[in-house]
């Protein structure tokens, strides 16, 4: 109780103070205000005594009443509107910078009844003499376009924006750029940002001399620019970018490997070779950035290696982890040493992979114990290196090791059928060992596949039994071959397990299976092995982080959340929107 | 590129200060952050930079000191740009209170929240250079003459740079620093080495000058034929420019030239990675009786010229947490025993090239073994070699040229130094 | 943090090489600094030996740290913790009364097996001693050995019994909490303590409700509430399920109920015990009613708290007594639902699980609907706790068969990212049971809603897999059914048709579809990969059959195991005569569960086991009820072992 | 039914004192427990209810001053009861240190420790009396006082 008497007395003082009458007492009083705002005290109350200290030539007392407003404009819509007539003065200022604050702050009270006021003022900033003024009424048409479409269209506030893009001044044309992007991507039908050829050189000639973050803009609306077929322009364009990849600004070199990755299709092969040779040198640099942007870095890399692995074919070492990487970049590494791995330098990875293997963070051991047993389904011809080191791995006898190793020897075994049985004894001997569900059903299903090898396999799949459900569908495949190839011995295991995969489990996919199975055991035993022990072609080896339509459409996203995601863009954000429920 | 909101938050997950950009998400959203990263640290890891909420809404941060600087959006974004700039908003904070830390947050927040505002507009990237920023946000604005106004910088071409600097004297200093990343394999291969190395500029020119560099670039000489000539050329891999570096100039004739900002600037960066030979080698031998002791024995080897020496090595070898009762014998340099690393410490002022040093430690270790594993970190090997090199890169010329046509003198040094140099350990 | 955590590195290093030199005098001040440490976090197990080496040295100080250290830095799962059984066994046998009580905290805090076992017979000597000290801590330390080791039980149960005749507080309170978990590990005390014991415990909480009676153990105006609360629980145990003893309860639970005081914390903890444990004996009538006028009283408190504990015990009790209350229940169901949107989430998720207990058939339909609003914005952890509630209730309680099958779908709709796979098989259960048209109406409806709503339907991959399954089960009746537009859709609102019929090609490029988007996870790769096969059963046009194969094919060297598996069994199918594999590929048939759950329906009964009881265990065990009747099931395939001879 | 662990926290989320009734738990879950439970107890705001659910435990908590007394205890366990227990608990420290502050926990976590072993054992009760708990402590430090005494001379 104490406390909140006290609170409200501090309101009280606050107020008392805001209108004092000496400008440093309010000034002050002010930046308590903003003070308490900052560390998540509710000071909105004070709202009509903050705003009568916005009249001021103190620029720093200024800007403080301006960010109040921003916070709680729409707390209190109705005062706001006390604060415009101030706000059209300061539009009207000698001072750009109060000329551009002004602008700047009214886009970002996301009051609707601001914007009819705001109009003149804006279109009048859109053509100010000075390009600070003018840079930031460009970001404040796509503030209002956000809040109300039809009043920037109706103003022709869209129409001054497209004019920018031959502004003098580079800033200016880079903020249009983005503000168009924006608006564009709201209402793509409306075509409102299509770049033609004269934008293009205004574009290519404002990307020289605009800043770092300019660039990027500049460079990501190039993306999307179809060049004209059988011209010059796609050759123009890949040489002005080429130079961006010296820039120090990591995002910039992304957006322009995104530029020039996206242009390859439409430049002679000289030339497209001659840029992939030019973008391996800084695609590296970028792995000696601030580990969160070698992240971005790699996981695009990533992407980038799915459709050009010659681009780093030579640089595998440079993926080799550090001792101190996190592990968000070791992981990504090791995706990129997959990738790159060829039989030049397997023999060398595998060493690395082992010593990976024997570290103590455990999603790495696994990542890499899995990674030997990709590098054995990718390359036939060293496949039985992987599969020795695998081995030496499970002598460990590291539960983990030993159940990601299980899980990687079953697709080895896939990639070459018949052809490492020797390493069954090893598995089999670990099978306790095994509680994870997928170490379980790749070994349930090596004993269903190699049930004739195994002299007590039915053992085995009875000791799987026990847990009927995480792995049933494998385990019912399992249990019909163990059955088809050793009939004798199987019988009541088979009929047991079918019996519950039809009656005692729920689950409608695992009945379906059950059924079909039973239908040809009792009906067709000739069909049951047929269909049942029908040969299986070779596995692919999957070397894809991603299929190749979603690769088509990321590479156009290179350096965004989308692409760092691995997820295609219009997923971004799809799954928590609510869905609204029509219940009459 | 756009992001909706920056946070500062101190490591409990407490915004310390926040500005909202595009109002598109509740702020309060932020509280969803500290339980993601401490999901993602519940197996001692850290949360990557990039992590999402189930309802799409993406964080992207970075840690400094005790803080996380914190963007949030539900577009998608330029993560590349976004991460970069709250990279820059540390720098530019540094800059303008020396430590970024909880305290100078709480004491500067007006002038954050004015560097926020001018940094950043609906999310785009804007003013960044700390150096322009500084002429018209400053903690006392009541100094200024005048109201503060835009510096032309902000908008010209030129943002990195004010009209109408002077200096009684005009002089360059040109830093060439080059760092050497190497890693060693448990059977003494070297797995990568590479060298990063830096041209650090400190300029105290008046007026807009024109500079241009000279180095012994490779690949310039051979389009100019004098390869030949010199013999002694570099081939850089991959250069990096400050922005002030007219980068389309370079990909034509590469010629390097540029106007310099004012004061201390990186001119470019670059990176080689020819195989270099180990400049400081390492030999470990341990011998460990699990429960009652461990021995180490450390063999340290000087791999270059005879004339050149290593200064302030510092050769850190890891040994388990537990140690105690450490006991050394050497004939040179001072060892210590480092528990808040792990590690033994070991220093040589100057370290001859071609000498080899010999170090011998022991440990006792405590009866009940702790329950974590053994992380095995790398040996690792700090120096400076001064006078030297690695590249052979050199400055073969700078020219200024001003209008008004004054001379400036340059002044060039050179330095190798350790980058990530990691020897593991058998 | 970085400077302490060097600091702290530092002393830990000098403390360890310390420690080695073995003096007795600097041992005491390390050990102190180590625990320091080990409080913030850092590692300590080197200084464990120490402080065994501390509890084996005669001074008293010395050992309340080793003790102290010991209870820090081990646990039972420590072999060390065996070392100090002896040192344990000395000082109970030691003349000094404090150091008894320092080896009896410590035993009762921490003991394995077979500590438990070596030191029983100290602690039972030690509960008889006439030191009240030392006879309450041995009563406690009591609890702990009977919990390793359950059969050590017998030798204290007449013991214990023989406690409740202390005067002491300390000993009285520990002697009941010692039978209270006797009660729970054997029922053979329950009986026991039934015979003897309910009159003495009525006397003593008799006297505890005396205005005045111990001053010394007054909070608030209310004698040792502690000592209150356990002969409650105590009271409840015993006369759960014996109307004998709850008659001998009855009275003096009125007189608690009507006369503590209920405006401080105290006495509504007692309240609240009180309430619980009228609750669960065979209590009198107007007795519950008193109960549950409390709990009404607890309900509209301000605080939270009281609230909260109202909310769980409305829970509990229904959970018990089922609908005898529920009438004193809907009075307050505005009060409950609007808990539903409480700012504090220990409230809503209280609220949530008693609103399901308010569900009857006539409130079923608005109360459904608030829940589904509810599922939307939930948390997602509690989504499919939620989401499988719903379903089960809608099952209960429903009006119709049509209007459960829907709001099945509203479920899937709005959690179908979320739901466990409990919850998917009941929706299957729900359309396998109904009637050809409701099929027919269920197919086409998740056709059609997943094919217009696009992304949003397809992110929600439980709505996915039951529509995939449907269509495979049910392609025919969706592509050849017959005419279902005059079916009045609740969902539809006349915008959309979600009951449209597609050619066998649109519904063919429509599982294409998914499994080329991003939404195509592997269960539902599974899924549509086995409907593929089904639909080649059930659809007629050659050319829609032959994509059909050729989708197939596709997965026969898909990297995924059960996929390419089914892929390559399903292609060797089709390539059997047309008589076998229509046969193979025929319907399933429905499930005898499920039909025996479908006649329970609609009733207000469970009708399946999995979802009763959520509010605890939020993921469901699908147990597996392996009793006869399955295996006697006629259903059930059998293998002749005949035809497999070949 | 009995509390199975006792944290106090600071306003900051520095940890001032632990302690474990159950062996049920692994020193890496005891850790995450600790910083979960009292991340979400120092996010609630104030007139939250003093109850919420972490895994298969109540957690009931209260600030005095500076400090969270946090006890996690079984499900079935009387939370408003849970609540006397850590008053008592407090008051005995106050009592104890006459107008107890985080400092005197922090520099004097024995006797803390020793206070909390005077009320509970194995998570359970063992005294309802203020009086009756001082007087034991009372007498634990005089003994070993006067060892100390006795080693002096």
């Amino acid at each position: 109780m104490a406390f909140q008497t006290k609170e409200k007395g501090e309101a009280f003082e606050l107020r008392a103070d805001l209108n004092s009458e000496y400008r440093e007492k309010r000034k002050e009083t002010v930046k308590k205000v903003i003070a308490n705002m900052t560390i998540g005290k509710d000071v909105s109350g004070l709202f009509a005594d903050v705003v009568k200290n916005m009249q001021t030539d103190d620029i720093e007392l200024k800007k403080l009443v301006y960010l109040y407003l921003i916070n709680y404009a729409k707390t209190q819509p109705e005062l706001v509107i006390l604060a415009v007539n101030t706000f059209l003065k300061d539009t009207d200022d000698l001072n750009p910078l109060i000329r551009a604050l002004a602008i700047r702050t009214l886009g970002c009270l996301r009051v609707e009844k601001v914007v009819d006021y705001l109009m003149e003022p804006l279109k009048k900033s859109l053509k100010d003499d000075d390009p600070y003024v003018r840079k930031t009424s460009a970001l404040c048409v796509a503030k209002i376009f956000d809040l109300n479409p039809s009043i920037c269209i109706d103003n022709g506030l869209i129409s001054s924006l497209q004019d920018m893009l031959s502004d003098r001044n580079p800033m200016v044309i880079a903020n249009a750029v983005s503000a168009l992007s924006e608006i564009h991507a709201q209402a793509p039908q409306d075509q409102i940002f299509v770049i033609t050829s004269p934008i293009l050189t205004k574009l290519l000639a404002a990307l020289n001399e605009c800043t770092e973050w300019g660039q990027i803009c500049i460079l990501d609306s190039l993306a999307s620019y179809k060049p004209q077929p059988g011209s010059r322009e796609a050759s123009e364009i890949v040489e002005r970018v080429i130079a961006r990849l010296q820039h120090a600004n990591a995002s910039v070199v992304l957006s322009a490997v995104k530029v020039l990755l996206i242009y390859l299709g439409f430049v002679d092969n000289d030339l497209s070779k001659q840029v992939i040779k030019k973008m391996a040198p800084p695609l590296v640099t970028l792995l000696a950035s601030d580990p969160e942007i070698q992240y971005v870095a790699l996981r695009n890399i990533n992407l980038i290696l799915q459709r050009h692995p010659q681009i780093l074919a030579a640089e595998i070492r440079v993926f080799f982890t550090k001792y101190n990487d996190p592990l968000y970049v070791k992981l990504e590494k090791l995706e990129a040493i997959i990738k790159l791995v060829s039989l030049d330098n397997i023999d060398q990875v595998l060493l690395e992979l082992r010593e990976y293997a024997s570290e103590v963070d455990v999603e790495f051991v696994r990542r890499s114990v899995r990674a030997i047993g990709r590098c054995a389904v990718k390359l036939d011809d060293a496949s039985e290196r992987c599969i020795n080191v695998l081995l030496e791995l499970i002598k460990t006898k590291v539960n983990y090791v030993l159940q990601e190793a299980v899980v990687v020897i079953k697709d080895v075994f896939r990639k070459y059928p018949r052809k490492y049985e020797g390493v069954i004894p090893a598995l089999c001997e670990n099978l306790e060992a095994l509680d994870e569900p997928d170490a379980k059903a790749a070994l349930v299903w090596i004993i269903g596949e190699y049930a004739e090898r195994i002299e007590n396999a039915e053992e085995l799949v009875e000791y799987f039994v026990e847990g009927f459900k995480e792995e049933s569908a494998k385990l019912l495949t399992a249990t019909v071959k163990l059955f088809l190839k050793k009939p004798g011995s199987a019988q009541e295991l088979v009929q047991k397990i079918l019996q519950l995969a039809t009656q005692g489990v729920e689950n409608p996919d695992i009945r379906d299976r059950a059924y079909i199975y039973w239908r040809l055991l009792s009906s067709n035993p000739q069909a049951a092995k047929a269909v049942v022990l029908a040969e299986k072609p070779p596995i692919e080896s999957d070397n894809s982080t991603v299929s190749e339509t979603l690769l088509d459409e990321l590479i156009y996203h290179i350096g965004s959340l989308a692409s760092v995601y691995h997820r295609p863009a219009a997923l971004l954000g799809v799954r928590g929107d609510s869905i609204e429920l029509k219940i009459s | 590129m756009v992001l909706s909101a920056v946070f500062i938050l101190d490591l409990k997950g407490k915004v310390l200060i926040s500005r909202n950009y595009r109002g598109d998400i509740p702020m309060a959203t932020v509280d969803k952050f500290m339980p993601l990263v401490m999901d993602a640290e519940e197996d001692e890891q850290t949360a990557s930079p990039v992590i999402s909420t189930d309802d799409g809404i993406t964080f992207l941060y970075i840690r400094y000191n005790n803080l996380y600087l914190l963007a949030m959006t539900k577009k998608n974004s330029n993560a590349a740009t976004i991460l970069l700039f709250l990279h820059k908003l540390c720098e530019v904070f540094k800059e303008y209170f020396k430590e970024l830390e909880e305290e100078s947050i709480r004491d500067n927040f007006v002038i954050i929240y004015e560097l926020l505002d001018e940094m950043m507009d609906f999310g785009y990237p804007q003013t960044t250079e700390s150096k322009i920023l500084q002429e018209y946000i400053t903690q006392e604005s009541y100094k200024l003459e005048s109201q503060a106004r835009p510096p032309m910088a902000v908008t010209n071409a030129v943002s990195w740079r004010s009209e109408g600097l002077k200096y009684r004297k005009n002089e360059v200093f040109l830093d060439v620093v080059e760092s050497v990343n190497l890693l060693v394999n448990a059977n003494g291969n070297v797995l990568r080495s590479e060298i990063l190395g830096a041209i650090k500029m400190k300029c105290y020119l008046s007026g807009m000058p024109d500079v241009r560099l000279g180095l012994n670039d490779k690949v310039l000489f051979e389009t100019t034929g004098r390869a030949a000539a010199k013999g002694k050329a570099v081939e850089m891999e991959d250069i990096k420019f400050h922005q002030c570096v007219r980068l389309s100039r370079f990909e034509n004739d590469r010629t390097i030239s540029f106007i310099p900002p004012d004061g201390e600037f990186e001119l470019m960066s670059y990176r080689l990675n020819t195989q270099v030979k180990p400049l400081i080698w390492c030999e470990a031998v341990v011998e460990s009786h699990s429960g009652s002791r461990i021995e180490y024995l450390i063999k340290a080897k000087g791999q270059f010229k005879r004339r050149s020496t290593a200064n302030n090595v510092e050769i850190i070898i890891p040994v388990p947490e537990d140690a105690d009762s450490p006991k050394f014998k050497t004939s040179t340099g001072l060892v210590t025993y480092a528990p808040e690393l792990n590690a033994i410490v070991w220093k040589i002022k100057a370290f001859p090239g071609g000498k080899d040093f010999v170090m011998r430690a022991h440990f006792g270790l405590p009866s009940v073994k702790t329950e974590d594993p053994d992380k095995r970190p790398p040996i690792s090997v700090k120096f400076e070699i001064p006078y030297f090199t690695t590249s052979g890169i050199q400055v073969r010329y700078l020219k200024v040229v001003d209008k008004s046509g004054y001379q400036a003198f340059p002044w060039v040094r050179y330095i190798t130094q350790n980058g990530d140099y990691f020897l593991r350990m058998p | 943090m970085a400077d302490e955590r060097a600091v702290i590195a530092k002393e830990s290093a000098f403390i360890r090489t310390s420690f080695k030199s073995e003096n007795v005098e600097t041992r005491y001040i390390n050990v102190q600094k180590l625990l320091y440490i080990f409080m913030l976090g850092h590692p300590a197990h080197f200084g464990q030996m120490e402080c065994l080496k501390l509890v084996a040295s005669p001074r008293f100080m010395d050992k309340r740290l080793g003790y102290l250290g010991i209870m820090l830095l081990l646990d039972e799962n420590q072999e060390l913790l065996t070392l100090v059984t002896n040192s344990l066994k000395n000082d109970m046998n030691n003349g000094n009364v404090q150091i008894i009580g320092l080896a009896l905290c410590t035993l009762g805090n921490i003991s394995s097996p077979e500590m438990a076992r070596d030191l029983s017979m100290e602690v039972e000597k030690l509960i008889a001693s006439n030191n009240s000290f030392v006879r309450k801590k041995a009563t406690l330390c009591a609890i702990r050995l009977i919990h390793k080791v359950p059969d050590l039980l017998e030798n204290y149960l007449n013991k214990a019994i023989s406690l409740l005749s202390e005067k002491h507080h300390g000993v009285l309170l520990t002697g009941v909490t010692l039978l209270i978990e006797m009660c729970k590990l054997d029922y053979n005390a329950v009986e026991e303590l039934r015979k003897s014991s309910v009159p003495v415990l009525v006397r003593h909480l008799k006297n505890l409700t005396t205005p005045g009676y111990s001053p010394e153990h007054d909070v608030s105006g209310i004698t040792d509430p502690f000592l209150q609360v356990k002969i409650l629980r105590l009271l409840r145990i015993l006369g759960k399920d014996s109307s004998f003893a709850s008659d001998a309860m009855n009275d003096i639970l009125a007189q608690v109920a009507t006369n503590t005081d209920g405006s401080k914390n105290v006495g509504n903890a007692i309240l609240y015990e009180t309430v619980l444990t009228i609750m669960d004996i065979e209590s009198e009538n107007s007795l519950r009613v008193l109960a549950i006028n409390i709990l009404g009283r607890f309900l509209s408190n301000k605080d939270n708290n009281i609230r909260y504990v109202a909310l769980t015990t409305l829970t509990k009790t229904s959970q018990t007594t089922l609908s005898a209350d529920s009438s004193a229940l809907q009075r307050h169901r505005a009060t409950i639902l609007d808990c539903l949107r409480d700012s504090d989430i220990s409230i809503r998720h209280r609220a949530l699980d008693l609103s399901f207990f308010l569900i009857n058939s006539q409130n079923i339909r608005i109360l459904t609907r608030e829940l589904l609003s509810f599922l939307e914005v939930a948390e997602s952890d509690i989504k499919s706790s939620v989401a499988a509630r719903i379903v089960d209730f809608a099952g209960r309680f429903r009006p119709n068969k049509r209007w459960e099958m829907d709001t099945a779908i509203r479920v899937m709709r709005a959690a179908g990212a979320n739901v466990d796979a409990a919850t998917i098989n009941h929706c299957v259960k729900v359309i396998t049971t109904s009637s050809k048209d409701l099929q027919l109406y269920a197919v086409r409806k998740l056709y059609n809603l997943v094919r217009l709503e696009g992304d949003q339907a397809l992110a929600q991959e439980g709505l996915v897999v039951v529509t995939v399954w449907s269509v495979g089960e049910f392609g025919d009746l969706l592509v050849r059914g017959g005419d279902s537009s005059g079916v009045e859709d609740e969902d539809s609102m006349g915008q959309t048709d979600y009951m449209s019929v597609p050619a066998e090609k649109q519904v063919a490029d429509f599982l294409d579809n998914i499994l080329k988007g991003p939404f195509a996870t592997l269960v539902v790769r599974e899924y549509i990969v086995t409907a593929l096969a089904k639909l080649t059963g059930r659809f007629l046009d050659e050319s829609v059959l032959g994509f059909i194969r050729f989708l197939l094919a596709k997965f026969q060297t898909h990297m995924d195991i059960e996929i390419q598996a089914r892929a390559v069994e399903f292609i060797a199918i089709t390539k059997l005569d047309a008589d076998t594999r229509a046969a193979l590929l025929e319907s399933v048939p429905v499930l005898e569960n499920a039909l025996k759950e479908e006649a329970r329906k609609g009733r207000g009964e469970p009708s399946f086991q999995t979802v009763t009881n959520h509010s605890r265990n939020q993921k469901s065990e699908n147990i597996l009820d392996f009793s006869d009747d399955i295996f006697a099931n006629n259903a059930a395939p059998k293998v002749g072992t005949s035809s497999t001879t070949t | 039914m009995a509390i199975r662990f006792m944290l106090l926290v600071s306003r900051q989320g520095k940890i001032r004192l632990t302690k474990w009734f159950t062996s049920d738990w692994t020193a890496k879950e005891k850790a995450k427990a600790v910083k979960d439970v009292s991340q979400t107890v120092l996010s609630r705001r104030t007139k939250m209810c003093n109850v919420l659910e972490y895994k298969d435990y109540k957690v009931v908590y209260r600030r005095y001053a500076s400090l969270f007394f946090i006890a996690g205890t079984d499900p079935d366990d009387n939370e408003l009861l849970t609540l006397e227990i850590i008053h008592r608990y407090v008051e005995v420290l106050d009592k104890w240190f006459l107008n107890v502050c985080e400092l005197d926990i922090i520099f004097n976590f024995q006797q803390a420790y020793a206070i909390m072993d005077e009320l509970l054992i194995g998570g359970e009760m063992q005294e309802s009396s203020k009086r009756s708990a001082i007087n034991s402590l009372k007498r634990m430090e005089e003994t070993e006082k006067s060892e100390q005494a006795s080693l002096i001379l």
